[in-house]
């Protein structure tokens, strides 16, 4: 597969058809990071494997934009997971990516593997080996048995008493530092200006104090309603180790339930929060 | 930074509809200790005559540039206050109300909660009005053609009357022929007279 | 607010078509009306977001009551089918990250509806009253 | 040289504890985590310094803490004073209250270190800082040096070293049976005292291993990359989160916002609060009137840079990094520091 | 009515609707679809000579019913305007033909007995009718809407009738003149070939044919035994297509053999149609395959019907499930042999038309499914058995039908001393050289067009798309002809034409009520016994009963059937069965909406026994009767023709009763009222009346309540509960007599229903387009009940009549003239003022993400040009739910900001 990604890479770059690809290779220490070559010469750094499990569609945003005033905005080619895939479908569908400046290199994932080798958690949920939208896919797609996502982590979540419950947020969210590292790892956070870091603190300051905290998570977590693709980005990157997915994972599971089965970047349909009663909807909780 | 804001609070006693049962005297007092508030009233009927000409007073003569009023539900007077504003010469989206009758001194039995309450909402919506902005109306040109959606006797008038009138009109019909329900009527009640 | 027990305070989003309408039709009807509930006017019940039921929740507002135009009646058409969905769904998390479900409320109240009015306000605040005031720790402290 | 048994420093530290302020090493977190996630942060618990009661709760198999030093001297966020409005109906102002005296207990020379750059900024200039004056002078700090270096720690490669006693009280090296005990300072001294120290004669000190050492970019590299390609390449992979800023026992960078609150009493109070900042977020530098000399990306990540190796030292005459190695081992993107020095070292001077 | 059609400033859009409404108060940008009327509006003259030769008829929407009208009609004498419709709908048989051959036309025709006329109509678009008649695989059939009653119809044989009654008396056509001096070479005399040659040939261009075989045909005439398709058949039809003056080649290959070049033609023509066919035969792969004993079914079939010598063995397998393995299978039966298929898939996978395969069972020729060969086995150079495979089906492939999968150690033997192999065929195209080639080995050519990349060559049928039906191979050449006529005539390719047809399931046909079961007719076919020794054909056809009795089973789904008729009869010329639906867009200030209301449907309330008998009638269809237009010529009579002796009139039929609409129709006492007035005055029959209320609230209304009492009316207050149907035809009226506290009854010979109105079925659409709220009966709402009773929530929209609500004649044209002076008001004034609590959008903060567009209730906001929210300011009504919305606090609904809603929040805390 990983030939396939050089070839196809080496060619996209000698024919000019992108000014940059997006994958992965091994950094100097031998961590996995994203890699942005630009150069025919230097795709023998990409690789593909089961470490690869950066989101690479977060970067995709900000290339969308001219360098300059007036510049054509450049086009990128990323290799992209099923799951990634998801993200950059609401990407496509909340116009903050060009589907003709991005060449979507899709790879027939074998599932991400944590570092001891065991499949993550994340993968053993998954049901598409295949992403849903690719110009070229790369590898074979590989005989995985098709899992339902029963969030059982969620439930764990929601079976414990309230108190617990309050207790468990508190304690995981002490530990936060405010760093944003989740919300500017996750493809889907895209706003220029982020409510928690308004200038006039409209809705909160900048302590790093429970409320704000809370805030900041639930707002965020809201925020994807309808477009969370549970790629994991967030928790992947807390220096803290907050198990984030289950915030967004609740709500994806929530939204799913109530609204008809919706599932964020699986199809052109935009987050149903914004949009007009179906009659497919199963809100129970009106007061 | 722009002007000083200067805001002027005005307690509506609504006869004894307010007054019976919120101390008028209490929420004036508690207004004028307000942060930007220069001055408080309270008054018989501020929506009367007087009551107006009170507040265009005190924005001539005190400089008064952000009006609150505490008497009945907007949904009543706003428009009243927002026209007294405008006459005297501030913007009229300057104003904000704090409705003490409906929903405070007609629903509320007991007075210290009834002007506690008060207190709250005169209090709300004097930070309230602390960040309104001036807002403008403007105006669009009217196209002089109309277009009739359905030929049936409703449609046929409404179209003929305009068509008279000297404008154009468009009249669609989803049918082959206009008419629509009329046209198979025989006889109309209660003259019987013929109907197409 | 007088007594020696809890006196929660509730912020009521109303709409302006129907629910504050509802609320002027209690007072018309003389309704006695817990003093607890101060109402935030709003063009429609479409305009609450999260961000500001949160924000009352985390100023002092032991629960929060939105009143909207029942589905189909909304004056803008539709503003509150995005209110029924986003409200329910705030609601599920908040209760996910530990805060009683019974603090927030979503429900109509028609302009005509002056009843309806006071029995959900009264049902609420009691609800909420039940529940004491909201877990210190998600306030702002000193 | 002195020495003390470990049961002898637990028996001393849990009298500590009683008697004032003790901050060391201690794990947090649930214990359940992720199991072999990718993330490191997720493998477990992770050591924070924090205040604690005994030497039962510290932490001494550790390498290094999640969060350096400088959350004890200058915390994420202070409430530097208050306003409220007295009975009078007049402002009333609150000056915060600083802590009790405090032992700052396991910090790492690299840590102590980092105390430099903090110390040079915060008390360097006049006035001082109050707030963090007092922190630093109610504060002794009894360092714990690293038995060896670290996956990425570098110290030894910008004048550090893991044994160092330069920026502590006290230093404690683990031996056989115990610590042997350098005291450094008079406040060292005075802290000493009441720790029964026992006179050893010809304790070995075990040597710790080292990390390669590595040349550092000189000035002229420094100035010469400034407008370098490189950092948009290095940019290109920065999230532009803040993680390598609040992991750093250097940075310093702060915020300072006027608040309006509202108190569970339903007073309305004003604080000032001064929190961390960090380059890294997107509004950091934006000047009123909204021009930002720091709008790129890759301007504010090379920033950091600069700041550690070109802006610290010619502004301050102090070392702006220590080599700690958090901010390389937490960069979920492998934002490599060693790798930049190295990258730029590697350079024609201009 | 008539004042409105000819009044100067109004411009009447009849059979038309519109679609969009943008902009706002002042500023609508609306559009409006023509439907297509068939008959030119200026031209028609209203004189009806039209109708007489229609042969569709349908129920009279006008006379609700009660008579029936033909497809091209005038709803009513005094129409406006006053031309002639025709009522065209798509039809499923019309739209699945591939050659959109019109189906229901020569179907109607040949009902009526106009044999000829049904003949000529197929050849307005197929030269092929006997062919298509007997071999087409007739996908129409499959979509018939006929089939939801019992059966579908048979088309195919109806097709077939056609032509064998009507061809041998047609007379020869006369040659077509040229009108254009282009000529156009096609390469290959199949059905694409001939089927372009034959329309461009009629269009009036130079035609020549390029055959490489010695007969004409194609596939027709080397592929399809004889007992399918009589070669007289085919020849006669090709014949008709020479006669019109297209000129054949035969044995002239292009590109070999010593023919012209595909580069002769293009210098030579000045347009080139390849139709080359698939002839060569796929091969199995297999050990074996090179012995004598395996041909191929291409070639066996060919040589069998150029009447050449074939020898075949005693046991014949075939290798395949397609038409032509069938084709083979029945001809080496024919021979004399033994029989066996074989098909790697099951019979449900099976290509080839059904009713073939049933065939050939019949005929005794065996199937091995679920099996495919490995190897055939020989014996000195002589086939002597074939080693098997047995397969199961896998997943499905890209084709859909299920993949089969060889099971492992399964291999078994068949005996046999022939294999045919038939698993399908390729176009040879190594002779045509500079055409590009798929990878599938076809042509590559538009689908759409047909156009080939080579400029000036177009290329179709089963050369383009593999082997194929006939039919599809009529449809290209048909395609390729009026993509030729284009390119030749300079004109757009695509322009205009209609590649896509609405697919048979969306379609909506109402099978009309009362449409009783009728069998399907299935030809007679020849003895089995007698079918194995001989070509003769199998399939008899029908006779003229059977064809008629068939013909009569058509639904006319499309109403108008497209025979034509209609065309020849009009001397003004105003008919154009083309003419296509039209788009017209219109800028106004105002909008009323006008639309109606229904009328309430009895059968909902089945204890009214509408439907059940012709003398139960609602009160439209009772006017009607009134009328002197009407079906009766205006005498009040009984379905039986008998001058009611007692009739009953039925309040609130619909209305004020939970389980249909709760609120009150407001027409229907005083219209009962008028009913027995007439009743009373015109026949002198007793007039029952079961009223709720008696609710004669306008003016004049009282005393005419009066004046039907003094009729001599009986009253009985008391909601009509139930009518039942005597066996005698007898109608009794249950009631219960409020008055007397007891239940009553009356039998009587009519009941009226007073049937109420209600919302229209699209309400709910016309109020999306027009942005317009409904109330809980389904009416449009107004803005305010008492005060604002013509305005709506989208400003400048304004409601008249019965839309809003129900109401009489005096009400509604009041309430339309006050919808008629709102508008004035506003376009006099000439400007209005919008409101400045809008929304706006702080585009520093905005990412264009769509949120807020999406989110708008008024469709107010629009990403503009540099990706960014834009709020129309006279759209927005000020909601707020855009800032709810937005992520970025990017919009901001102006007085009801979020720093002034935190500020109120907060305030009120305290």
């Amino acid at each position: 597969m990983i030939e396939d990604i050089r070839a196809l890479a080496r060619e996209l770059l000698e024919k000019g058809a992108v000014e940059c690809v997006i994958g992965y290779e091994v950094g100097p220490t031998g961590r996995v990071r994203p890699a942005f070559v630009y150069e025919p010469g230097e795709v023998e750094r990409l690789i593909f494997d089961g470490r690869c499990d950066q989101n690479l569609v977060t970067y995709l945003t900000r290339r969308n934009k001219p360098r300059k005033k007036g510049e054509e905005v450049p086009t990128t080619a990323v290799v992209v997971k099923p799951c990634d895939a998801r993200s950059l479908r609401v990407l496509l569908n909340e116009h903050q990516v060009q589907r003709d400046k991005v060449y979507i290199i899709g790879v027939a994932c074998p599932g991400m593997q944590n570092a001891d080798g065991t499949p993550e958690l994340r993968c053993t949920r998954c049901d598409q080996r295949v992403p849903l939208l690719y110009d070229a896919l790369c590898g074979e797609p590989p005989e995985v048995p098709t899992v339902r996502d029963a969030y059982e982590d969620v439930q764990q979540i929601e079976a414990l008493p309230l108190e617990e419950r309050l207790a468990y947020w508190l304690g995981e969210l002490d530990r936060c530092i405010r760093c944003y590292a989740c919300r500017q790892a996750c493809p889907t956070c895209f706003c220029s200006v982020c409510e928690a870091e308004r200038d006039d603190s409209l809705w909160v300051g900048i302590a790093d104090r429970i409320p704000e905290k809370a805030f900041f998570h639930i707002i965020r977590a809201f925020h994807q309603a309808g477009r969370c693709t549970e790629c994991n980005a967030c928790e992947a990157v807390c220096p803290m180790g907050i198990p984030l997915s289950l915030i967004n994972r609740k709500i994806a599971k929530d939204v799913a339930q109530m609204m008809g089965g919706y599932r964020a970047g699986e199809s052109d349909e935009p987050t149903p929060l914004v949009t007009m009663l179906t009659g497919e909807e199963a809100i129970d909780e009106i007061h | 930074m722009s002007e000083e804001i200067r805001i002027g609070v005005y307690i509506c006693q609504c006869g004894i509809n307010i007054a019976a049962t919120v101390d008028v005297a209490e929420v004036v007092e508690f207004a004028r200790q307000l942060p930007n508030v220069v001055v408080a009233r309270d008054y018989k009927y501020t929506c009367s005559e007087p009551g107006q000409e009170q507040i265009k007073h005190d924005i001539r003569e005190l400089g008064v540039n952000r009006v609150v009023v505490a008497s009945c539900t907007p949904r009543m007077h706003e428009v009243t206050f927002q026209r007294v504003l405008d006459e005297a010469g501030i913007n009229p989206y300057y104003f904000s109300m704090a409705n003490i009758r409906e929903h405070v001194s007609w629903v509320t039995r007991d007075k210290s909660q009834a002007t506690e309450k008060a207190k709250h909402l005169v209090k709300s919506a004097v930070d309230r009005v602390r960040w309104q902005e001036p807002l403008f109306p403007r105006t669009e040109r009217v196209i002089d053609k109309a277009l009739v959606v359905g030929g049936g006797i409703a449609g046929i008038q409404a179209a003929l009357t305009i068509a008279d009138a000297g404008y154009k009109v468009y009249l669609v019909e989803k049918e082959p022929s206009i008419g629509g329900h009329m046209a198979q009527l025989n006889k109309t009640f209660p003259t019987l007279d013929c109907s197409t | 607010m007088s007594g020696d027990g809890f006196e929660p305070r509730i912020v009521a989003f109303l709409c302006n078509w129907c629910s504050y309408a509802g609320a002027d039709t209690a007072g018309v009807s003389r309704l006695e009306l817990p003093p607890n509930i101060l109402p935030v006017r709003v063009m429609c019940s479409g305009r609450v977001s999260a961000e500001m039921v949160l924000k009352a929740l985390l100023s002092g507002a032991d629960g929060v009551l939105v009143l909207g135009c029942h589905i189909g009646d909304c004056h803008y058409g539709s503003g509150n089918h995005r209110t029924v969905k986003r409200i329910p769904l705030l609601r599920r998390l908040m209760t996910y990250m530990g805060i009683e479900p019974d603090r927030l409320r979503l429900d109509w109240v028609s302009g005509a509806e002056a009843g309806r009015f006071a029995k959900i306000t009264t049902e609420f605040v009691e609800a909420v009253r039940a529940l004491g005031p909201l877990s210190l720790p998600l306030r702002e402290e000193l | 040289m002195k020495f003390i048994e470990i049961r002898a420093l637990h028996e001393w530290l849990d009298r500590l504890a009683q008697e004032m302020t003790l901050i060391a090493p201690t794990a947090v977190g649930p214990q359940e985590k992720a199991p072999g996630s990718r993330n490191p942060a997720a493998q477990g618990q992770q050591v924070f310094y924090r205040q604690v009661e005994g030497a039962a709760q510290i932490a001494w198999d550790f390498t290094r803490t999640a969060l350096s030093a400088r959350e004890h001297f200058m915390p994420k966020t202070e409430t530097l004073f208050t306003i409220e409005t007295g009975p009078d109906g007049k402002a009333v102002l609150h000056e915060t209250k600083l802590e009790q005296p405090r032992v700052f207990f396991g910090i790492r020379p690299c840590d102590a270190r980092g105390l430099r750059v903090l110390d040079a900024v915060m008390l360097g200039q006049e006035p001082a800082d109050v707030y963090y004056a007092q922190r630093r002078e109610n504060t002794t700090l009894v360092g714990l040096a690293c038995p060896q270096m670290w996956e990425d720690c570098f110290c030894n490669s910008v004048g550090g070293a893991p044994d160092a006693a330069d920026d502590v009280d006290i230093l404690l090296i683990q031996v056989e049976g115990g610590f042997a005990v350098q005291v450094v300072t008079e406040k060292g001294e005075r802290l000493a005292t009441g720790m029964g120290l026992q006179e050893v004669e010809g304790l070995e000190l075990p040597q710790p291993k080292l990390n390669e050492q590595f040349a550092l970019p000189t000035q002229q590299q420094w100035l010469a990359s400034f407008n370098d390609v490189y950092w948009q390449r290095v940019g290109d992979r920065c999230l532009s989160c803040r993680i390598c800023s609040y992991v750093c026992p250097t940075c310093r960078c702060f915020d300072v916002r006027d608040e309006t609150v509202v108190t569970p009493q339903g007073e309305r109070i004003v604080r000032r609060v001064r929190a961390w900042d960090s380059c890294q977020g997107v509004n950091y530098r934006v000047q009123a009137g909204g021009a930002n000399p720091r709008a790129n990306l890759e301007q504010r990540l090379r920033n950091r840079f600069y700041c550690k190796y070109y802006y610290v030292p010619i502004d301050y005459a102090a070392d702006g990094c220590v080599g700690c190695g958090r901010c390389v081992t937490a960069c979920p993107v492998n934002i490599d520091i060693r790798e930049v020095l190295q990258d730029l070292a590697r350079r024609e001077p201009a | 009515m008539m004042d409105a059609g000819r009044h100067p400033n109004i411009e009447l859009l009849s059979y038309s609707e519109v679609v969009d409404v943008q902009g706002y108060v002042g500023n609508f940008q609306v559009r409006v679809k023509k439907k297509p009327r068939y008959i030119d509006l200026e031209k028609c003259t209203g004189c009806g000579e039209c109708v007489k030769e229609c042969p569709v008829e349908v129920d009279s929407e006008f006379e609700v019913g009660l008579t029936k009208r033909k497809a091209i009609y005038r709803p009513f004498a005094q129409a406006i305007p006053p031309a002639f419709v025709i009522d065209k709908r798509p039809s499923p048989c019309k739209s699945t033909c591939p050659a959109h051959i019109p189906v229901q036309g020569y179907i109607a025709l040949i009902g009526q007995g106009k044999y000829d006329k049904a003949l000529a109509l197929i050849r307005e678009t197929t030269a092929f009718v006997g062919t298509l008649g007997r071999v087409c695989h007739h996908p129409c059939e499959l979509e018939c809407k006929r089939k939801d009653v019992e059966a579908p119809l048979a088309i195919c044989a109806l097709k077939r009738f056609a032509y064998d009654v009507a061809a041998p008396t047609a007379p020869p056509p006369a040659p077509v003149e040229r009108v254009y001096g282009e000529k156009v070479a096609v390469v290959g005399a199949g059905p694409a070939g001939l089927s372009a040659a034959y329309d461009l040939v009629r269009m009036g261009y130079g035609v020549t044919v390029y055959e490489a075989l010695p007969v004409a045909g194609g596939m027709l005439a080397v592929g399809i035994p004889a007992y399918r398709l009589p070669k007289d058949v085919l020849q006669q039809e090709i014949d008709y297509i020479k006669a019109l003056g297209v000129e054949i080649k035969l044995n002239t290959p292009i590109g070999r053999d010593g023919g012209p070049t595909l580069e002769d033609l293009r210098r030579d023509y000045d347009a080139v149609f390849l139709a080359v066919g698939a002839h060569r035969s796929r091969q199995l792969n297999i050990p074996g395959e090179d012995l004598p004993g395996v041909i191929h079914s291409t070639d066996f079939l060919r040589a069998l019907n150029l009447g050449q010598e074939v020898k075949i063995g005693q046991r014949v397998a075939v290798i395949g499930g397609g038409n032509a393995a069938i084709d083979a299978a029945r001809s080496a039966l024919r021979l004399g042999s033994q029989v066996t298929i074989v098909y790697r898939r099951s019979r449900a996978e099976m290509p080839a038309i059904p009713a073939e395969v049933d065939a050939a069972e019949e005929e005794g020729i065996a199937f091995h499914f679920l099996a495919t060969p490995v190897r055939i086995l020989s014996k000195d150079g002589r086939v002597t058995a074939m080693e098997c495979i047995r397969m199961e089906l896998g997943e499905p492939d890209e084709s859909g039908r299920r993949r089969p999968i060889p099971v492992p150690g399964s291999e078994f033997t068949i005996e046999v001393d022939t294999v045919i192999v038939s698993i399908g065929q390729q176009p040879d195209l190594a002779p045509l050289a500079g055409v590009e080639v798929t990878g599938w080995g076809t042509l590559t050519a538009d689908p759409d067009t047909m156009a080939t990349p080579v400029e000036g060559v177009f290329a179709g049928g089963d050369a383009v798309t593999g082997p194929a039906s006939a039919v599809w191979a009529v449809a290209a050449g048909k395609r390729a002809a009026e993509s030729i006529h284009r390119y030749l005539r300079g004109l757009d390719l695509h322009q205009g034409r209609v590649f896509e047809w609405p697919k048979a399931a969306d379609i909506q046909v109402e099978i009309p009520a009362g449409t009783e079961k009728a069998a399907r007719r299935e030809m007679a076919a020849l003895p089995i016994a007698e079918r194995k020794s001989t070509f003769k054909e199998v399939e008899l056809g029908f006779t003229e009963e059977e064809a008629r009795a068939e013909a009569a089973r058509c639904l006319s789904c499309a109403v108008c059937s497209e025979c034509l008729e209609c065309v020849s009869l009009c001397e003004a010329k105003a008919i154009d069965h083309n003419m296509r639906e039209e788009f017209v867009d219109l800028e106004v200030g105002t909008i009323i909406v006008a639309t109606g209301f229904a009328d309430f449907d009895p059968t909902r309330l089945p204890q009214y026994s509408y439907g059940r008998s012709p003398n139960i009638l609602t009160g439209m269809e009772f006017e009607r009767l009134t009328s002197a237009g009407g079906p009766t010529g205006g005498e009040i009579l009984t379905a039986e023709g008998k001058v009611p002796e007692r009739v009953a009139i039925i309040h609130c039929v619909g209305s004020r009763d939970v389980n249909a609409n709760r609120h009150c129709s407001r027409v229907c006492c005083m219209y009962a009222l008028k009913h027995a007035h007439l009743v009373r005055d015109m026949t002198g029959a007793e007039v029952y009346e079961f009223y709720m209320d008696m609710r004669t609230f306008g003016k004049g209304y009282e005393e005419f309540y009066e004046r039907v009492q003094e009729d001599g009316v009986i009253f009985v207050r008391g909601r009509g509960t139930e009518v039942r149907v005597r066996d005698d035809g007898k109608l009794v009226v249950r009631a219960e007599d409020t008055n007397l506290g007891r239940p009553v009854s009356a039998t009587v010979d009519m009941v009226i229903l007073g049937t109420g109105m209600e919302a229209r079925p699209d309400a709910d659409q016309v109020a999306r387009l027009f942005g317009l709220g409904r109330t809980e009966d389904g009416f449009f709402a107004e803005a305010h009940p008492k005060l604002r009773p013509v305005e709506t929530n989208t400003e400048g929209v304004f409601l008249a009549g019965t839309c809003q609500g129900p109401r009489d004649v005096p009400d509604t044209v009041a309430h339309a003239s006050a919808a008629a002076a709102q508008a004035l008001a506003l376009m006099s004034k000439g400007v209005v003022t919008i409101s400045p609590t809008v929304s706006h959008v702080l585009t520093r903060f905005c990412t264009g993400c769509g949120k807020c567009v999406l989110a708008c209730p008024y469709n107010a906001i629009t990403l503009n040009s540099d990706g960014k929210a834009e709020v129309n300011a006279a759209l927005c009504k000020g909601c707020g739910t855009c800032a709810a919305a937005c992520p970025s606090d990017a919009i901001v609904p102006l007085h009801f900001t979020d720093d002034q809603l935190v500020a109120q929040i907060v305030g009120v805390l305290q």
